[in-house]
């Protein structure tokens, strides 16, 4: 019954959505499908909540080592749920002024929007900035010409790299743009690598990929894996 | 105090005290200015915008069809249609202004400096700097930064899955009625659509997880989702990838390419072909690599090896179109640290004379 | 066609568009020009999804043909919707004529005060407006003129074409019932000066309604295709059940699981298994539950503990329930701490800044990055780098590859990532899938060899068979 | 320990280090001298200033914004630089958004452009916002049938029969060229297949580094200029900025009376009026006839220096962003160069020395 019932689900569902492809009267499932999707993973919020809390409220009440980590999380995370869900500092929807609940949640003003501006944005765009520094250590130690392999790696990115500067289309300059050798024009090359060789090279990877899902998704469908449900052999 | 650690301490400080010294000098640093505006809202009956709604029987004995509307008491349509006495709501909000303006005009009333905002800006730059840290070593620094962005994103989410999916995709579709008439105005169609009953119902079994009886009904709902899954990306994959890309590979090897005057180019044809050509083998090459029950040895392996090449310059070329795009976001980010916060830069000339260089050379 | 004696709109409408056609087709006479094309048919495209209509008609015999231009007529609806509209116009203007004319009687002949000129003008203009909308047929319909403004013009075809496939209509309007489409055609051809001629527009075709039918075999190619693929996939399944033994090469980053738990339990270090950034509506998310479970099942018999911090709840969820039935599997199920596996961020680059800085401080000995990755591929990576653990990831997103192949040790790429959870279980049966897969990829090459042969040879002879015959595949068997 | 070793031990705080300076420094110099590192245009990028350049002043161009916040950084600057092409031009301008925080972006684009620089152009007959349209493809493919369908009324909430500049415009057919600045999916690829093949109107694209290759193959029969990421909006940038400083000297020169023909005989511009004198002389019969170059030369000084404001004065930083940020990507690109050269050789020189393991 535990795992029966599971299983029967997913290969009803499975298989209506599929079938909704090819007649017309079942079209609007797949949008309903992706719609219910979103709620449900909404919902799951309060699961997510709650791990988060357990987590740190464990490490609190145990004066784990760095317990006061997790005050700064819970705070923060506290105080940006309440701002965010009764609206705190919103201004009114100027076109309900009398709906004190019409404004929206994230408007300039808002107490909400402030902790976005000053606390949420700089956090995760330096994060993502970092990037640029590992990209550079990775450009240093991974690109090593070990093989041959190795070699087409790194002298691609290298022609690439170079493409996207200043320098390399002027060091290739004096190649005449109309003759028969215009394609060694670095901003040629460059382009040329990436018209027929990344996209050979994308395309395999891509047809793959497609095979890999449909077959992962066959075998979920008729119950071959399910691991997801807890069933992994 | 280890040798490091001593090092690490002299640098912050003299940092810091280069920062506080910034702030002193000139007209300091990391400052914003805000206008104070008032929005003066007043209920008016506006003719009906449409002209089809107008009733025949009110018509003919000359009534005007009205609707209630709310307007900015400035308006053309409030000088018309605003009765004595009618309802006004107004509240205040905040305009940033630049410092050119704060320059130009200090006595302007209706600019006050704005504690909130002058304080985000250098929450922000601090914590851009935490975050920075980490490349350094881990440190209590970075670790309060990362228990912040952990904190606030997760209930940042919560709060957006709230008001954006809750509750105008399943409250909004259960109970119109009372989203219209509490969250969104406006809305017009009201009436309950009850197939949303199904993610409702889902959600709640999943929800069964923290009940201590039961637990085994959320595997209902993670069934639903990887069914849903699986039957949408199955189909979606095989038609938008799969058929797509082979429907693109399938080219004749021989790609004429014609002047303007109609006669064929040589070199370009010849390129064009090459192009096609190696377009296909690299295809099939990069395919073989993927077969999964033959061992790459013999003439299998060989090609093989010559999709793995294909593959290897697929991802230099990849690796170098993406570092591009990262760079200008670190150098977003310094931007933001030496226009908006230090005042080093100047990009957009709000504060000519208020830049330090331009204080140096005088 | 009862109906439409049921709906007044449409049964006034219905004599309108023929009155406006019999306009049509009495206008053509008057034209010195090429004939119309005779016998316009419209029939609806059978098993289809609906919006698709066949015309056909019989070419005129007439000199310097260059051509035909196929039009429709607007609909009911559209008729409808452009009477209102332009109803809606006239009543606007008149409204403000009246307001203006008013407020000028009032403001410059009787010297009114211009605020209280608008209020009064206002109420002036809008008793106008009232007594207006009465007329609710505001003038004759705009479309009843040969101009050709009620027909759309559809396609311009060649001239030795005579049928159209007119795609994107409507098969019922928003309250359900069937929308009707009729068609007309005109000849277009060259007079002896070589100008260009059109002819009047022929007799329109009978009204028709595209349907849609119960299956849509337009979608039939890609149902065959997915069965062909599914099919062999199910084939080499049943093949294995059956005890035949199918080999499969080996896979670098996956025999190198089972060591890189080993060396976690030999150092007495965790391991970190990191699930993607994306949710449950993602495939590579459940293929990457699916290695996990095989990896915890490792974890377990080593005794080696196993972190897995998600950035998604549901994530979370189905993550638990894996690990704890490969504990039991494992007859460890005491061991099972469902603490380890915990919901941290939904975003993206909170989840990054937890798991960096959980990599620097717990210095785990094996790292797994096994789902949708996005831009935080190269920080983790590089991250665990650092702290000299082993790494393998394997992920379908190829933009993340090069970041993966140049930080890892080992990669699964695309495909491989899909087969790892196959692999893994060590299932007959799951092997077979891969072998179906193969299958998949042999249909591949055969396609593209066979087609880009016959479209090579069309473009070097010049073939105009073999072209069209390519195109026809291309256009109809991959229309994707 | 030899350098080689030291090197391929090296902590890579250091690199992080660079990396940082690289970025860091060229902000600041490039900032304090006004320095701008050199670009060269490339065909893509002159081709997008000659398509929209060709149209006649007046023409109607549909400018969809498909990028967020994220890309801003990299498609900021270009989609300033169109505005201000197209608003320098004469251009109607049409601007909508395939992507949500497209409509923010317009905001932001159009104020910082049109509000800062043009002011005189007349919202409603000069440029229009429509704002986001959610449907993604299906967006453009209605478009190209029936445009008020999608767009009954603007970003503000006005009908569009309200708004002059909508009139006569039933379809996309009605536009003379389709600008997309994309960051993703939806964005150019939908335009150049559903929109711009189709009804063959000229299309200019700009977009990030990961889309361009995708783009390719479109250029130049499907879309007629491509900016790839930063380093094409920063030679665009170039074109656009040297074009509106010729184009604002001719209408000072206009408005002063002296009537110039042909456009190429503004290159050289004089920077002061001193050098005006001698500018006029070089270009009798190169756009000027004897009588106006005379007539230049008698101006009096200040009418002088009034003529060479517009080309003297700095341009506003708002239009130099893109070629700013090419000065910390060219470091940063030339250190990633250095770090490869570096990291490949010391790989070399240990593996000899080391016995080749």
């Amino acid at each position: 019954m535990k795992r029966t019932v599971p299983l029967i689900i997913t290969a009803t569902v499975g298989l209506l959505l599929i079938v909704a492809n090819f007649v017309p009267a079942l079209s609007e499932l797949s949008e309903d499908g992706t719609t219910f999707f979103s709620i449900i993973a909404a919902i799951a919020f309060v699961l997510g909540g709650g791990s988060l809390l357990k987590v740190h409220l464990k490490k609190l009440s145990d004066r784990d080592r760095g317990w006061a980590y997790s005050l700064i999380v819970l705070g923060s995370f506290f105080v940006t749920l309440v701002v965010g869900l009764f609206k705190i500092g919103a201004p009114p929807n100027p076109a309900y002024p009398d709906k004190p609940w019409a404004g929206g949640y994230n408007e300039p003003g808002t107490f909400f929007n402030w902790i976005y501006e000053y606390l949420f944005y700089p956090l995760t765009a330096t994060m993502f900035a970092m990037l640029a520094f590992y990209i550079a250590s990775a450009a240093f130690r991974a690109f090593r010409a070990k093989n041959f392999e190795a070699i087409l790696l790194l002298g691609t990115a290298f022609i690439i790299l170079l493409g996207q500067t200043a320098a390399g289309p002027a060091l290739t300059n004096w190649i005449p743009p109309d003759g028969p050798f215009a394609g060694l024009r670095l901003e040629e090359l460059s382009a040329y690598v990436m018209d027929v060789f990344n996209t050979a090279g994308s395309r395999a990877i891509v047809i793959g990929i497609a095979l890999g899902i449909a077959s992962t998704s066959l075998k979920i469908l008729m119950g071959l894996d399910r691991s997801y449900l807890g069933g992994g052999n | 105090m280890s040798r490091q650690a001593i090092g690490v301490t002299v640098v912050l400080s003299i940092l810091a005290a280069l920062i506080v010294a910034r702030s002193l000098i000139g007209d300091g640093s990391g400052r914003v200015y805000t206008r104070t505006v008032t929005t003066e809202m007043v209920e008016v009956r506006l003719p009906a915008s449409d002209p089809a709604a107008v009733d025949e029987e009110q018509a003919r004995q000359g009534q005007v069809v009205t609707e209630e509307a709310w307007v900015p008491v400035d308006s053309e349509e409030a000088k018309k249609y605003a009765s004595e006495g009618a309802a006004t709501i107004s509240w205040t909000s905040r305009k940033n202004v630049p410092y050119s303006q704060v320059r130009a005009s200090p006595d302007d009333e209706g600019i006050s400096f704005s504690w909130s905002q002058t304080l985000g800006i250098w929450l922000a730059a601090l914590l851009t700097l935490a975050i920075f840290s980490f490349l350094y070593k881990d440190n209590p620094i970075y670790k309060t930064a990362e228990s912040l962005v952990v904190g606030v994103s997760a209930a940042y989410w919560m709060v957006v899955g709230f008001w954006d999916i809750i509750i105008p995709n399943l409250i909004g579709r259960l109970a119109p009625a009372f989203v219209e008439a509490n969250f969104t105005p406006g809305l017009t169609d009201l009436e309950p659509q009850w197939r949303y009953l199904i993610p409702a119902i889902f959600g709640v079994l999943l929800l069964m997880r923290l009940a201590p009886k039961g637990q085994w009904l959320s595997l209902w709902t993670l069934a639903f989702i990887v069914g849903t899954t699986a039957a949408l990306r199955m189909v979606a994959y095989i038609e938008g990838d799969f058929i797509t890309q082979i429907n693109a590979t399938i080219e004749p090897l021989y790609q004429v390419v014609r002047n303007a005057d109609g006669t064929t180019d040589g070199y370009a044809t010849l390129w064009a072909s090459i192009r096609q050509l190696i377009l296909v083998v690299g295809v099939l090459s990069c395919l073989t690599y993927f077969f999964f029950s033959l061992e790459h040895k013999g003439a299998v392996g060989k090609v093989a090896r010559v999709g793995i090449w294909f593959l290897m310059i697929t991802f230099g070329a990849a690796f170098g179109m993406t570092v591009m795009g990262r760079i200008t976001l670190l150098a977003a980010r310094f931007e933001f640290l030496f226009d908006d916060w230090l005042w080093i830069i100047d990009p957009n000339k709000q504060r000519e004379v208020a830049s330090v260089i331009s204080m140096i050379t005088g | 066609m009862s109906r439409d004696f049921k709906d007044p709109i449409r049964s006034r409408l219905r004599p309108g568009l023929l009155a406006a056609f019999a306009v049509l087709v009495g206008g053509m006479a008057a034209v010195a020009a090429p004939p119309p094309p005779t016998d316009v048919e419209a029939t609806d495209r059978p098993w289809d999804g609906g919006g698709v209509v066949e015309v056909t008609w019989s070419a005129p015999d007439v000199e310097g043909l260059e051509g035909f231009q196929v039009w429709r007529a607007m609909t009911a609806g559209e008729t409808l919707a452009a009477r209102s509209k332009a109803r809606l116009d006239a009543l606007a203007e008149l409204k403000q004529t009246a307001y203006d004319n008013e407020y000028r009687r009032l403001v410059d002949v009787e010297g009114v005060a211009p605020e209280d000129a608008r209020m009064a003008a206002d109420k002036v203009a809008n008793l106008a407006l009232g007594q207006a909308s009465l007329q609710k047929d505001f003038g004759a319909p705009a479309t009843a003129t040969d101009d050709g403004s009620s027909l759309i013009l559809i396609d311009t075809v060649g001239p030795e074409t005579t049928s159209k496939m007119v795609p994107k209509l409507l098969s019922a309007d928003k309250d359900g019932n069937p929308v009707e489409y009729a068609f007309v055609v005109r000849t277009i051809a060259k007079d002896a000066g070589g100008d260009i001629e059109y002819s009047g527009y022929s007799t329109p075709s009978e009204v028709v309604v595209a349907k849609a039918q119960f299956l849509n075999l337009t979608r039939a190619p890609l149902l065959i295709i997915l069965l062909m693929l599914c099919g062999a996939v199910l084939y080499f399944i049943l093949k294995a059940r059956r005890g035949v033994a199918l080999k499969i090469r080996t896979i670098a980053g996956l025999a190198a699981v089972d060591e890189a738990v080993g060396r976690a339990t030999e150092m007495g270090r965790p391991m970190l298994y990191i699930n993607g950034i994306q949710d449950m509506d993602e495939i590579q998310t459940v293929a990457g539950i699916t290695v996990l479970g095989r990896v915890a099942k490792t974890a377990a018999e080593y005794d080696a503990p196993i972190e897995v911090p998600t950035s998604r709840s549901l994530v979370m969820s189905a993550a638990r329930e894996t690990v704890e039935a490969s504990y039991l599997t494992a007859g460890r199920s005491d061991a099972f701490n469902p603490d380890l596996i915990y919901y941290v961020t939904d975003e993206q680059f909170g989840f990054t800044a937890y798991v960096s800085g959980l990599i620097v401080r717990d210095r785990p000995a094996a790292c797994f990055y096994m789902g949708s990755f996005f831009a935080e591929s190269l920080i983790l990576a590089e991250t665990g780098n650092s702290v000299g653990a082993i790494q393998i990831a394997g992920t379908a997103n190829p933009s993340q590859l090069p970041f993966f192949v140049a930080a890892c040790d080992y990669t699964l790429i695309g495909e491989e990532f899909f087969a790892a959870s196959a692999y893994l279980s060590g299932q007959p049966e799951q092997l077979g899938s891969l072998k179906g897969q193969d299958m998949g990829k042999v249909l591949v090459g055969v396609v593209l060899l066979v087609t880009v042969t016959v479209a090579t040879i069309g473009a070097v002879t010049g073939s105009e068979s073999l072209m069209d015959a390519v195109a026809w595949f291309k256009s109809t068997v991959l229309s994707g | 320990m030899g350098f080689f070793e030291r090197i391929g031990n090296l902590d890579r705080r250091w690199i992080f280090l660079l990396m940082g300076l690289a970025v860091a420094i060229p902000i600041i110099i490039i900032d304090v001298t006004g320095f701008i590192p050199p670009e060269l245009p490339m065909p893509k990028a002159k081709s997008t200033f000659q398509t929209l350049d060709d149209l006649p002043a007046g023409s109607k161009v549909l400018l969809s914004w498909d990028f967020d916040p994220a890309t801003e950084g990299e498609l900021g600057p270009m989609a300033n630089t169109f505005i201000r092409q197209c608003a320098q031009k004469g251009h109607k301008m049409y601007f909508m958004a395939l992507v949500p925080v497209g409509a923010q972006m317009i905001r932001s684009t159009t104020s910082d452009v049109i509000g800062t620089y043009y002011p005189d152009l007349v919202y409603g007959e000069d440029w229009v916002d429509l704002g986001y349209k959610a449907g993604n493809e299906a967006v453009v493919k209605t478009l190209v049938t029936d445009f008020n369908q999608m767009f009954p009324s603007d970003a503000r909430g006005e009908p569009l029969s309200t708004i002059p500049m909508m009139s006569g415009i039933k379809d996309l057919t009605a536009f003379d060229a389709i600008v997309s600045v994309t960051a993703g999916y939806p964005g150019c690829k939908e335009w150049v297949l559903f929109a711009s093949t189709p009804l063959k109107i000229p299309t200019v694209v700009g977009c990030t580094g990961v889309i361009a290759p995708q783009m390719y193959p479109y250029y130049p029969q499907q879309i007629q200029g491509l900016l790839q990421a930063i380093k094409g909006a920063a030679e665009y940038e170039l074109l656009v900025n040297d074009w509106v400083r010729r184009d604002q000297f001719r209408n000072t020169l206009l408005a002063m009376g002296v009537e110039v023909s042909g456009e190429d005989s503004m290159g050289d511009l004089p920077s002061t009026s001193e050098e005006l004198d001698a500018w006029a002389g070089d270009h009798v019969g190169k756009g000027l006839t004897e009588a106006q170059a005379t007539e230049v030369r008698g101006f009096a000084s200040e009418k002088k220096a009034e003529l060479v404001a517009p080309v003297d004065a700095p341009e506003p930083g708002l239009f130099l962003e893109a070629q700013k940020r090419m000065g910390p990507q060219l470091s940063a690109h030339i250190l990633m160069l250095v770090l490869i050269v570096l990291g490949n050789l010391t790989y070399f020189v240990t593996r000899r020395r080391g016995g080749g393991r």
